[in-house]
């Protein structure tokens, strides 16, 4: 049941990372990005039933908290830097 | 040049997927710091490069010939999970056996890390604070930009109400998060790298959201640059206790009459050294790239 | 089976020229300090394949578990991520101070900048000779 | 009452794998930005909630359980303030969301530019 999870999370995972490099708009990107941030906390944690060992949960609550800040970070970055060139391509 | 970001950002996560071992908590870690690194500096540079920059022929040759020699290379390797592996022959062993009764710390990293290889730890923890000093010299600013940038620069982000609020309610668990980690390294994942990580993360977090000015006067950077030295001098200062109790350098047996004990609180100070140094580089630098930017905006 | 057990390698293999060809290929510093940062990655991936066992776990020592991954190679690379960080900081600081110096940081604009700042030094030193300069071009 | 648990957990991972799946497809096929912040974050809630709530059941009583209280927590938090904000912020640097009415020939179903 675990590996069923744990493989349609990769899936998700995929997708949006075929979003992160089409993405035509920056926010795109980023939120493909963020999306991929939470699957990664929900695959590390499912894994760490899979293999039996529960301690990971810890890289779990990390990779929530990182992802939130380097999010933040990124949003912040933008704002100040390149207003007029959100839509351009990277 | 956005493109080089999410690379970079993928690519610590592809390690955290990959293999399920304590060293991924650095993994993604690094994936926070190194992330708001590129866009500090990103946010001084040009942020978008010319087209047509390339040379990829004399590039591409380059590189094939080395991925072939290094394919031919791999195919004398052990196989992949092959417990037989030279790799797996030598102290290991007795790490992974002699480390309970010796130490008395279920994370074997842990008692690698900071007992036996405490040079080598002492020898990493150098080279960052060394690595922190080359930043704080290379970017040097005059007081006049740090206390001008206290008024200068506002809380970014002011409409961001609700960003604000919720970031109001989780940078102090962040922060305790942080010193778990800290604390539970000798039982489950964490230590001090990467409890200093998630703390001066935390911090840049606050810095971000509220500007300079506040972060300023609650973390003092004058306070932070003297405890990059202090928490590298905690370190060699557990080494010499040692030393004058009679044992070797950093030989944590004698700390205590009882040898684990000796090792619980000298893995324990060890460890707080490593996590307060790279606490405050971490923060220093981020300080220092930001206060470049006060300078390239006010100044010129 | 008996090549296709090296797969790891192989991986590591292509991130490391990925990471090497961005090096080589791109004039822009900070694309080049991304490249270095890929084949970092590749290095800390290698090292912890390099530790891993078959059927074994993360070397927490527990009763219920009797086979463990290689600490010695997590140990090594937990200190080398967060030293890797700092350093890219410090490369990092470097091109900040590149930019500010030349106001490029594309590798070859700063590379005909300092030939003619070499040029114009020249100049000042041995005054203008026209064949001392068209044979240094 | 084993059994039952892991029932519940079941549905539950199932569910949730269900409606994470659906987010992703949403995340990729959804035609501007909006929608498609709209698809990930909602589904992404839900969907991370059940396999936590899956995962909980399996936990048992202990530190284990607390610390899945604790990601379900901040990522619940943490993941809708990060749309908020990056719903805003898209929406302050030019990017318009795109209604009905303007979805007609002159745009050709591409997002509407400010």
């Amino acid at each position: 049941m675990f590996t069923i999870t744990a493989l349609v999370i990769l899936v998700v995972m995929a997708l949006a990372l075929v979003r992160a490099f089409k993405g035509p708009t920056l926010y795109d990107r980023i939120l493909a990005v963020n999306n991929f941030g939470t699957k990664t906390v929900l695959l590390v944690a499912v894994m760490g039933f899979l293999y039996g060992r529960p301690e990971f949960l810890d890289i779990a609550i990390v990779y929530v908290l990182i992802n939130f800040i380097s999010v933040i970070g990124i949003l912040r970055f933008f704002e100040y830097a390149g207003k007029k060139n959100a839509e351009e391509e990277a | 040049m956005l493109g080089g970001i999410y690379s970079l950002l993928s690519a610590s996560f592809f390690i955290d997927l990959d293999a399920v071992d304590v060293a991924f908590t650095e993994a993604s870690v690094g994936a926070g710091i190194s992330t708001l690194l590129m866009l500090a500096s990103l946010k001084l540079v040009n942020r978008y490069e010319r087209k047509t920059r390339y040379k990829p022929l004399l590039a591409l040759g380059v590189i094939t010939i080395t991925g072939a020699l290094l394919i031919y290379g791999t195919l004398d390797m052990p196989h992949f999970g092959d417990p037989n592996a030279p790799a797996q022959q030598h102290v290991v062993p007795r790490y992974l056996n002699e480390s309970m009764a010796e130490i008395g710390v279920p994370n074997v990293v842990t008692s690698v890390l900071a007992s036996y290889r405490g040079y080598d730890t002492l020898g990493e923890t150098l080279v960052i604070f060394t690595a922190g000093l080359g930043v704080m010299s290379l970017l040097l600013v005059s007081s006049r930009t740090k206390k001008e940038s206290k008024n200068l620069v506002p809380a970014d982000m002011r409409q961001q109400i609700i960003l604000r609020v919720v970031a109001k309610m989780m940078i102090p668990l962040i922060l305790i998060f942080a010193l778990y980690v800290q604390f539970h390294g000798d039982y489950g994942p964490g230590g001090g790298f990467q409890a200093g990580v998630i703390f001066a993360a935390g911090v840049i977090l606050y810095t971000m959201l509220f500007g300079l000015g506040v972060s300023q006067r609650a973390f003092h950077p004058e306070v932070i640059i003297l405890l990059t030295a202090f928490g590298v001098l905690m370190y060699a200062g557990v080494g010499v206790a040692c030393m004058l109790l009679g044992g070797n350098f950093l030989d944590y047996n004698v700390l205590r009459h009882d040898p684990i004990h000796g090792q619980h609180l000298g893995i324990l100070l060890v460890e707080l050294g490593v996590g307060i140094t790279v606490a405050a580089v971490m923060i220093t630098i981020f300080y220092k790239f930001t206060w470049r930017t006060v300078k390239h905006k006010y100044h010129q | 089976m008996n090549i296709l057990g090296l797969y790891n390698y192989w991986i590591v293999i292509i991130l490391i020229l990925i990471g090497f060809f961005i090096v080589i290929a791109h004039e822009n510093l900070i694309k080049k300090l991304v490249g270095l940062t890929i084949f970092q990655t590749a290095v800390f991936f290698f090292y912890i394949s390099v530790g891993k066992i078959k059927g074994a776990t993360a070397p927490i020592l527990d009763d219920r578990w009797q086979l463990y991954s290689n600490p010695l190679a997590h140990c090594l690379i937990l200190t080398a991520i967060v030293v890797g960080i700092s350093t890219t900081a410090l490369g990092l600081a470097l091109v900040v101070r590149i930019q500010e110096a030349y106001g490029s940081i594309e590798e070859d604009e700063i590379q005909t900048q300092d030939t003619q700042d070499q040029l114009e030094c020249q100049l000042e030193a041995y005054g203008p000779r026209k064949q001392f300069l068209t044979k240094r071009i | 009452m084993e059994i039952l648990f892991d029932i519940v957990s079941w549905i539950c991972l199932v569910a949730g794998s269900f409606f994470c799946l659906t987010g992703g497809i949403g995340l990729l096929r959804f035609p501007e930005f909006f929608s498609r912040i709209h698809a990930a974050s909602i589904t992404d809630t839900l969907g991370a909630g059940l396999i936590m709530i899956g995962l909980m059941f399996q936990a048992g009583w202990g530190l284990v359980l607390a610390k899945l209280i604790l990601i379900l927590l901040f990522s619940l938090i943490a993941g809708t303030t990060a749309s908020h904000a990056m719903a805003k912020a898209a929406l302050k640097s030019g990017l318009q969301p795109q209604v009905v009415g303007t979805m007609d020939s002159e745009t050709g179903g591409a997002p509407s530019k400010s």
